[in-house]
């Protein structure tokens, strides 16, 4: 095992992936689907083994980054390729690695328009990703973050629903938007600090005016990427028109990534300007919470529904990172990988139903569960995961982020806990008006059960969700250390 | 020298004038006649400031060459000869009154010249001006002579090549195809069975 | 260690059960499943059995399982705290879970989802072990959702029955705004005393008495009141305490034995329990006990009217259940923990004996639930008649039933105690005795006595094709109008297995399972009142302050359970439940003309306790929809107007409108290039040049 | 400044300043004839042309004037060139009125 | 005797058109891709004689009035292999509509030729008779197609326009050859340097100056003539006119601004930021609203020519080393555009609306991908070249201190995705309106697709082409 922990499993990570995306796009021809599908299913799961051994081998007791790969690129900025994670970004690399296999393995017989590039934007999509998380170098950063955007914008834009070309437009002007005043602030610190390893970043010293204004760049950035409100209003669009595997990745780890800036950018780099702002975030995240619970209450179109979920679900993520407590902070990151699991689960619900009767409305649903009873079986689960029931992953980071929050502050508590009402509310209302009741129509008569191959994703997915709810310390104590790094890093000032 | 100052405000006052028609005037013709005089005028000018040769390659280029050359094309753009002809006494003012500037600047810088180079101004280089431009043109600005000649050489071809119609009624050679001519284009050898008697 | 080993088996045991036979019961078969669950349950009962010998013998239990999270230095983890108080509520939950599940055998015997409820109602038992048998907030929260999560499967078990759905989120909903409470309470909890486990807590507690909070700006609070009143919100909703008892009587919606378990016997005990369970807590509050009292008398008063105008059998015995509980919080605002557990413990078996009889009525009458519908019982069903009296006269605090020892001795205590609001309290426990023998004998005799008034009616009159969505139950505001209407005609959906007929006794399996409930109903409050409540069974379990002991007090006058009985005969509620037996009789067997003319006298009241109190009508005006109107504006004007509308379309299309603009700057004509260019020149040269 | 002294250079520079002026005036004034806007063109390089010679003639340095020698050059080939594709324009257009010169814009 | 080294690539494309002057008169159409041939042979000896007589440090030749230094050499060979791919791209659509003539090849070989004298000369004189040299056939190709009204038309514009630019630039010249005394660029270097030179005069003349490159570059507001041009000029020249002159602009700043006017360098930093800023900001506008994909290309080039002078104003090497960077990556991405655009045009039909990419990943993935590419690039995204450009600009930009340029020009950028995303969009989501097959000629393909790969690859590995850039600036010793 020591030859192989001197292995390059990060780059693995980034390129095994895009190589089988690639070599889908190479083989891949509209009348023989099954090689492309084959090919992008062994991919996956070869993307998948390859971080396997980041967590088996993951030192949970060191603070400094691991499996860490530098080399030169372009010494005239001083550009390195320079990969490594701690034990925040690891998670998420799995994470990531874990969702892609479940992506590919959802499109199977879904997907049948142009199987070879659907398949090779997911992978190709997922290399990028996992460079976002273990690139330790801010062009790096930058340029996995950016080009994330192309596949995206075609999974949604191709594969999408009637609207799509709007939601595809809207999701990457969007996100644009952030992420060029964030280049920006890159190129800015890499004037002050003569280098563009985010590392180095930590340590520079800079005065508050400036710190306010990278921390704007760098928050437009991130919460245009997370969601915060106000500028969410791309995800629900982008969700409810992207295909279900989009839907997937779209939850599951692209949100992920806006958090993870706040931990890998923002605290650090700015403590200052974080700490006097933190009212500021805290309130955004405390609207997401309350006013889009509300919002997700009223939505008639599943997706939609799950989309606000998650929007408020990320609330807690923003709230507990800014609560710069270890219980807080920690809490965030758990909400974050059960929002992975959980909100990936929803949306695969969601594609069942959708790949059955082609309608995401609820109102054309009702009854399911006398026609699918392990479906509903399933969604049951993953819906009371959603609104945190202990036992499930989903109420690990909601219970310890409102532990944090009325720590901190009562009402701040106060507000971050009605979401056990609303979560409930939204969650359940809807799943009453799908699964329970008389069979409401002809369509959901005629519903046939889940397969063998939906039985097994969906199963997998419960798994994960029950044991990082029964056993979350499995989970938490890989971060630790890096937790207790990124609060130190806050609690310093750089004035 | 209040002379010479004198010549100078004349010249500009016309030069000014001139100018301002050539861009005030409907009448392409007139517009031309005017712009003569300005060059005419401009060359005067120069002659004041002791670039002889220049002043007269600017009459010779310009009023010589130039301007003819947009009067032909005028002539040949607004094709109606007999609106020019009913025209062309309104011309005639027009021509007088450029001829009878013209005269009299020459008369002005003749007699400038006559009471020679104004201290005001610097000794200008010691042998003639001519000689001294040759003498750069051809030494250190050779290469700049060389691109002119392409210049040149661009503004022929592409003249032709825009302007140039194949006129299908014309006869001319084509020495593509003169030279591409092989013997079977020209003899053809018949073999004739001999006639019996 | 065997005794470990034991701890584990008890919750395990139903565990396992339930999952196999949720994840198998097609494959396994009805019997193997019921046989399977059933032994799970009695394998707990027993282990409970023995942890209570070991626990009797002095052996205290707190220790953890596994560590469940560790963040910091906080350590969270999954543990048992085995005391007396704890096998006290094992071996209640235990017990009866068990006559339950045997007693389901007979009463689903037709059902399609059989396997599904047993392994339901098993994975409800490991749910409410699990929570009596934490030793930290995080578990007994953890069992505390469970719990609910399994009366919400429960009471939506059939599915298809709009009401039922309906139901079934109500009470999740209800229960989750007591959760919200409470898990502030916890936050509260942790933010002080760092720690989540009850030892360090409760031994850092008495520090905190004087700690204020300030809520307001510039208002501080007692951090102990403001704590406790969380935890306590987390307990009405749990316990059903108004005002957010709403849920119980719908949760009637349920399988009889679900009824019986979990709305009477232990769920909607939990937050009894907890409150117990956290007197070190609640002791260190005036307020908070005040608080306790003031909604426990509440509760007990109002809730005890509704039950005389249901019709709906199970309704009646569901609103005797939320006053029963009413009187358990009073006993704990009084600091009367030991009597809130012994009344727990007590009304645990009359209440599922009541409710199990009135399910075996309901089989008998093919599953009609309608007292007007009934009489004239006893005749045919004598087991269940006997049994339903002594139920009745345990409920109705008559000696020397079990439900005279543990409510009499509520009443004392309400009378000794000087809690603020203690007046009013005990104003409301006495009456609510009356009230409260009067309703359940009226049930008693509109159910078995007088002529029958039940035709040998046609079963399709009741099918369950007939229960048509009458109420919109389409969206979970809307709420059925006329509930006893809608639950008389809400037959269960097997009715039509039933062939109509005269009623018969149903079989052993459910009989069987009353007379087990029957006998500790009548000895349970003579045997257990003395050490119980002045033997100090329980120990440190429960702490008292010295102010607050009012058991204490009685303790001093106490001369035993005989003399206790004979004492009570010559006091005021002994004579106020006979009064209220006495007009029971009156109303409904001399001279059954009175209710009606009573209605008609009291219209005004009448409406008002037959819509109870307007707090659905409320609830689903104000919450459920103001809620939606939220939802919507903040939805449509909020994001859909002001962020997409304005904010992001209207900058794209501002984008675009200027574009289509500007481009008309490109005119085609070459003068205005020209001019164009000039004019940069001319704005370059004046800003360089002339400076 | 008086009659008396000669012309200085800022005489020279202010007449071939004027003269720029109206020749830019003139390129964008003309709505008619774009033989004059090419005419024009002429004025303004004559103008640049003066510049040029006094400047030569008041640094004494000769490489001004040669410039204006290139200048010239260049200007006779421009006005070429300028002419061959006024022609062109003719025969496609039909008119050499700068106002139809307008269907490319936008 | 002379060093005719420094010239001897601009003697041997003198002497290729030349020749094909000559050589065309005797072939018939049937052989006239014999000129083409020759064309593309005198490119690669050209380039070939460039790299022989490589010079890294600059070498002064025919007293001063040119200099061969290795930012001419670089710029040259760029020069020559655009013109190269211009035509292989171009040769299907100039032979469909008649262009594929002897005068076509000469004129774009005088073209070069004037490239080529801009980026060497040394001396105003040389600068100003490379640039008409360039201008003029420039003008001429636009209009060679005859019987065209559009490229009339717009040849006209041009010329008018080109020649009031000429005009300003010379005036411009007068003027500082008047505060200075000097016309070469070293000498007018060292006296601005030395004494104090007349300001007013100077200040004077750098307006006109900076007017005139402003013009050449087609930046806001001497921009008008861009998009008429593009549009009314046949498809293939557009190529030509918005590839390899964009080099040889920059090298006309470059020699102007930075080899003789450096100590001018905070008045007309100044100026090139107001035309920077204009040109982002209209030029990404104006395009959003175009149909036609040349008139939207065109307002795209005037954007990123403003974006090109944001590194450039910065005034120094870095500045221009980004400037140059940006410069090349954007002549790279502009052939792969066009290529495709060329690709999709037959005889008869030309491809410029932008409705004509309607689902071309239906009917070609490969070359939908190759227009990805590009339409990244232009929008500089990562991982193409693109984005290098824009990056190395800002980075320049904002070690200059013009955070505040940075931050316009990202926001411009902004919406400057959107109208490239808008051909994505027409490419990925829609359903082809025009199915006929793509035919091009294997040569064509086969370059085109390095040309679109490269995008890709040199935005992941870039470094040799900035280290490349860096070099030629610090070798040829700019500021």
């Amino acid at each position: 095992m020591t030859g192989a922990a001197t292995a390059p499993f990060l780059s693995l990570a980034i390129f095994v992936p895009i190589a089988a995306g690639l070599a889908v796009l190479a083989v891949g021809r509209e009348r023989d689907v099954a090689v492309a599908r084959w090919i992008a299913l062994v991919g996956a799961i070869a993307g998948f083994l390859v971080t396997v051994p980041l967590y088996a081998q993951f030192d949970t007791t060191a603070s400094a980054m691991q499996f860490v790969e530098r080399a030169e690129w372009i010494p005239r900025f001083d550009i390195h390729y320079h990969l490594g994670v701690d034990g925040i970004s690891v998670l998420f690399v799995l994470l990531n690695s874990f969702v892609t296999v479940l992506v590919v393995w959802a499109g199977w017989e879904v997907i049948t328009t142009r199987v070879s590039q659907y398949l090779a934007a997911f992978l190709i999509m997922s290399g990028l990703v996992n460079g976002v998380f273990a690139a330790l170098d801010g062009v790096l950063f930058y340029m996995f973050f950016e080009a994330m955007l192309i596949p995206m914008y075609l999974i949604i834009g191709v594969w999408g629903g009637p609207n799509r070309v709007y939601a595809a437009l809207k999701f990457f002007l969007y996100t644009l938007l952030g992420s060029l005043l964030m280049l920006v602030a890159l190129i800015y610190l890499y004037n002050v600090s003569q280098s563009f390893a985010i590392l180095d970043w930590y340590e520079v010293p800079l005065s508050f005016p400036v710190q306010v204004l990278l921390f704007v760049a760098f928050f437009l950035a991130f919460s245009v990427k997370v969601p915060m409100w106000p500028v969410h209003t791309w995800l629900p669009d982008a969700h409810v028109e992207a295909p279900t595997g989009g839907s997937v990745v779209l939850a599951a780890i692209t949100l992920k990534i806006g958090a993870y800036g706040f931990v890998r950018f923002v605290l650090p780099i700015l403590p200052d300007a974080s700490r006097s702002l933190s009212g500021f975030v805290i309130t955004l995240s405390l609207i997401a919470v309350v006013y889009i619970g509300f919002v997700a209450l009223v939505q008639t179109d599943m997706k939609k529904l799950i989309a606000y979920s998650s929007i408020s679900h990320m609330g807690f993520v923003t709230l507990g990172f800014f609560l710069f407590s270890q219980l807080g902070a920690e809490g965030a990151l758990a909400q974050m990988i059960s929002h992975g699991f959980v909100s990936a689960a929803m949306f695969l619900c969601v594609g069942v139903l959708y790949d059955r009767l082609h309608s995401r409305q609820i109102a054309d649903y009702g009854g399911v569960v006398n026609t699918m009873p392990r479906f509903a079986a399933f969604l049951m689960l993953f819906a009371m995961a959603n609104c945190g029931l202990p036992g499930t992953s989903g109420f690990v980071g909601e219970f310890l982020v409102i532990l944090a929050a009325v720590k901190a502050n009562f009402w701040i508590g106060f507000l971050a806990g009605t979401t056990l009402i609303l979560g409930a509310a939204y969650t359940l209302w809807m799943y009453k008006r799908v699964v329970f009741g008389p069979v409401a129509n002809a369509g959901v008569a005629a519903l046939a059960d889940i397969g063998p191959r939906e039985f097994w994703l969906l199963a997998v997915v419960a798994a994960g969700v029950l044991a990082m709810g029964v056993y979350p310390k499995a989970f938490i104590d890989v971060m630790h250390v890096s937790v207790a790094d990124l609060l130190t890093q806050v609690a310093k000032s750089k004035l | 020298m209040a002379f010479q100052t004198f010549t100078f405000y004349a010249f500009a006052a016309i030069l000014v004038f001139a100018a301002l028609r050539v861009v005030t005037t409907r009448n392409p013709v007139q517009a031309a006649l005017w712009l003569v005089l300005a060059f005419f005028t401009a060359a005067g000018v120069w002659i004041l400031l002791q670039a002889e040769f220049l002043a007269i390659t600017l009459v010779l280029v310009y009023v010589g060459a130039v301007m003819v050359l947009f009067l032909f094309v005028v002539m040949m753009l607004d094709v109606n000869f007999d609106h020019l002809r009913q025209h062309f006494r309104s011309y005639v003012p027009i021509g007088a009154l450029v001829g009878a500037l013209v005269l009299l600047e020459m008369a002005l810088v003749i007699i400038a010249s006559a009471i020679g180079p104004g201290t005001a101004l610097p000794a200008a280089s010691a042998d003639s001006n001519t000689k001294a431009l040759g003498r750069l043109i051809y030494v250190d600005y050779v290469y700049p002579f060389e691109v002119a000649a392409v210049v040149l050489l661009v503004a022929i071809v592409a003249a032709i090549a825009l302007t140039h119609r194949e006129r299908r009624d014309s006869k001319y050679q084509a020495p593509g195809d003169q030279v591409k001519v092989r013997r079977s284009d020209r003899v053809r050898i018949v073999k004739m069975p001999a006639e019996k008697r | 260690m065997s005794m470990h080993a034991l701890y584990l088996l008890v919750p395990l045991a139903p565990l396992v059960a339930s999952i196999v036979v949720g994840l198998f019961g097609a494959r396994l078969g009805r019997s193997v499943s019921h046989w399977l669950c059933i032994l799970g349950v009695g394998v707990a009962f027993g282990a409970s059995w023995l942890i209570a010998q070991d626990v009797g013998a002095g052996h205290v239990f707190d220790g953890d399982l596994y560590t469940w999270l560790q963040s910091g230095e906080l350590r969270l983890s999954v543990g048992f705290l085995i005391d007396r108080l704890t096998t006290t509520m094992m071996l209640v939950v235990t017990f009866v879970s068990l006559m339950v599940h045997v007693y389901t055998v007979g009463y689903m015997a037709e059902d399609p989802g059989y396997t599904r409820f047993f392994s339901y109602i098993s994975l409800f038992t490991f749910a409410m072990l699990m929570l009596v048998m934490s030793n930290n907030f995080v578990q007994l929260f953890f069992g505390w959702e469970a719990v609910g999560l399994v009366s919400y499967l429960l009471i939506g078990f059939w599915y298809t029955r709009p009401t039922a759905i309906y139901a079934n989120l109500k009470a999740f909903l209800a229960n989750r705004v007591g959760d919200f409470g409470f898990v502030l309470g916890i936050g509260l909890v942790l933010a002080y005393c760092g720690s989540l486990d009850y030892a360090p807590v409760f031994a850092k507690a008495p520090s905190l008495a004087g700690v204020t909070l300030e809520v307001w700006p510039g208002q501080q609070w007692s951090l102990m009141s403001v704590l406790c009143i969380c935890l306590f919100i987390g307990a009405m909703g749990k316990s059903a305490q108004v005002p957010l008892h709403v849920w119980l009587p719908d949760s009637m919606e349920g399988p009889t034995p679900i009824s019986a378990l979990i709305h009477a016997a232990t769920m909607v005990t939990a937050g009894i329990f907890m409150v117990a369970r956290m007197s070190p807590l609640f002791e260190l509050s005036d307020t908070a006990l005040s608080f306790v009292t003031i909604i426990g008398a509440t509760t007990a008063l109002s809730m005890a009217f509704l039950g005389i105008v249901q019709n709906d059998i199970k309704r009646v015995v569901a609103y005797s259940t939320l006053s029963q509980l009413g009187y358990m919080t009073v006993a704990l605002g009084v600091s009367a923990y030991s009597a809130a557990i012994f009344h727990l413990m007590t009304h645990a078996f009359f209440k599922a004996l009541l409710f199990l009889g009135a399910g075996s009525v309901i089989m008998a009458m093919h599953h009609e639930q309608d007292l007007r519908k009934m009489g004239g019982l006893r005749r045919f069903l004598p087991v269940t008649y006997i049994t339903a009296v002594i139920g009745s006269l345990a409920l109705a605090g008559i000696p020397p039933f079990a439900g005279f020892f543990s409510k009499d001795v509520i009443i004392e205590a309400v009378q000794a105690s000087n809690v603020g609001g203690h007046g009013y309290a005990y104003f409301a426990v006495l009456s609510g005795v009356f009230i409260t023998a009067f309703y359940s004998f009226r049930m008693l005799f509109l159910a078995f006595h007088g002529a029958p008034r039940f035709a040998l009616h046609s079963p399709d009159l009741h099918s369950p094709g007939q229960h048509s969505p009458a109420h919109p139950v389409a969206t979970a505001g809307a709420h059925p109008a006329d509930h006893d209407a809608s639950h008389a005609a809400g037959a269960e959906p097997d009715a039509q297995a039933h062939s109509a007929g005269p009623p018969r006794e149903p079989s052993w399996v459910v009989t069987v399972p009353l007379i087990l409930l029957a006998i500790p109903s009548i000895v349970a409050g003579y045997i257990f009142v003395e050490p119980m409540l002045f033997g100090g069974w329980f120990g440190d379990a429960i702490v008292v302050h010295e102010a607050h002991d009012v058991l204490g007090e009685l303790n001093a006058e106490w001369h035993g359970a005989v003399p206790f009985m004979l004492h009570a005969l010559a006091t005021a509620p002994f004579w106020l439940a006979v009064a209220g037996i006495a007009a029971a009789g009156y109303c409904y067997l001399i001279n059954p003309g009175f209710p009606e003319l009573a209605r008609r006298r009291l219209h005004g009241l009448y409406t008002l306790l037959d819509h109870k109190y307007y707090f659905d009508a409320f609830n689903d005006w104000f919450f459920a929809g103001g809620a939606r109107k939220v939802g919507h504006v903040a939805s449509t004007v909020g994001d859909r107007t002001l962020i997409d509308g304005v904010l992001v379309n209207g900058t794209a299309r501002l984008v675009g409108w200027s574009a289509g603009l500007v481009r008309h700057l490109q005119s085609g004509y070459v003068y205005h290039y020209a001019f164009t260019m000039i004019i940069g020149v001319f704005v370059l040269l004046y800003w360089w040049g002339v400076r | 400044m008086t009659i008396a002294d000669a012309p200085t250079l800022a005489h020279y520079l202010v007449l071939g300043a004027i003269l720029f002026a109206i020749s830019m005036a003139g390129i964008f004034l003309n709505r008619r004839n774009v033989i004059i806007v090419l005419m024009a063109v002429e004025l303004m390089l004559l103008a640049v042309n003066l510049n040029f010679v006094a400047f030569s003639r008041y640094l004494g340095d000769m490489g001004g004037q040669v410039f204006v020698f290139f200048i010239l050059t260049v200007a006779a080939a421009e006005s070429a060139i300028g002419l061959a594709i006024l022609v062109l324009l003719f025969r496609n257009v039909g008119s050499i009125d700068v106002e139809d010169l307008g269907t490319l814009k936008g | 005797m002379i060093d005719v080294a420094p010239a001897l690539p601009e003697i041997v494309i003198l002497t290729a058109a030349s020749i094909i002057l000559v050589v065309d008169l005797f072939v018939d159409d049937a052989r006239r891709h014999m000129s083409y041939w020759l064309t593309q042979l005198a490119l690669l000896v050209a380039s070939c004689v460039t790299l022989k007589w490589l010079h890294l440090t600059g070498v002064k030749a025919f007293h001063n009035m040119i200099v061969d230094d290795m930012l001419a050499d670089f710029l040259r060979i760029a020069c020559f292999v655009t013109v190269s791919l211009t035509l292989f791209y171009s040769r299907t659509y100039l032979q469909a509509r008649g262009l594929f003539r002897g005068e076509t090849f000469v004129l774009v070989l005088f073209a070069l030729l004037g490239m080529q004298i801009i980026i060497t000369g040394n001396h105003f004189l040389t600068l100003y008779l490379g640039l008409e040299l360039l201008s003029l056939s420039l003008y001429a190709l636009v209009a060679l197609q005859r019987d065209r009204r559009q490229a009339a038309e717009a040849a006209m514009k041009y010329f008018v326009l080109g020649a009031l630019a000429s005009g300003m630039l010379l005036y411009g010249l007068s003027m500082i050859y008047g505060a200075t005394g000097s016309l070469d660029v070293d000498l007018v270097a060292r006296a601005l340097n030395g004494a104090q030179p007349n300001r007013t005069l100077l200040i004077f003349g750098l307006v006109f100056v900076v007017s005139g490159i402003a013009f050449k570059l087609g930046v806001v507001p001497y921009h008008m003539w861009v998009p008429d041009v593009y549009d009314g000029a046949p498809t293939a020249l557009t190529l030509l006119i918005g590839s390899a002159p964009e080099l040889a602009g920059f090298a006309l700043a470059l020699r102007l601004l930075s080899g003789a006017l450096q100590g001018a360098a905070v008045d007309w930093q100044g100026m090139l930021i107001v035309l920077a800023v204009l040109s982002v900001v209209l030029g990404n506008l104006i395009a959003i609203a175009q149909t036609s994909i040349k008139r939207m290309l065109a307002y795209s080039a005037i954007a990123n020519m403003g974006y090109m002078l944001m590194g450039f104003l910065t005034a120094n090497r870095y500045g221009y080393a980004a400037a140059m960077f940006y410069t090349i990556s954007y002549v790279l991405t502009t052939l792969a555009s066009f290529g495709v655009v060329l690709l999709l045009t037959r005889a008869g039909f030309e491809a410029d609306q932008i409705d004509d990419f309607r689902g071309l990943n239906q009917r070609s993935p490969w070359w939908a991908f190759m227009m990805l590419l590009v339409m990244f690039s232009l929008a500089g995204i990562p991982p193409t070249i693109g984005f290098y450009a824009k990056f190395m600009v800002f980075e320049a930009a904002v070690t200059e201190g013009f955070v505040w340029l940075a931050v316009v020009g990202v926001l411009a950028s902004l919406y400057g995705a959107f109208y490239y995303l808008r051909i994505v969009k027409l490419m990925y989501f829609d359903d082809p309106v025009d199915t006929a097959p793509i035919a091009a000629r294997g040569d064509a393909r086969v370059l085109l697709s390095v040309n679109g790969l490269a995008l890709l690859v040199l935005g992941i590995l870039p470094q040799q082409l900035i280290g490349l850039c860096a070099i030629a600036l610090t070798q040829s010793n700019f500021p």
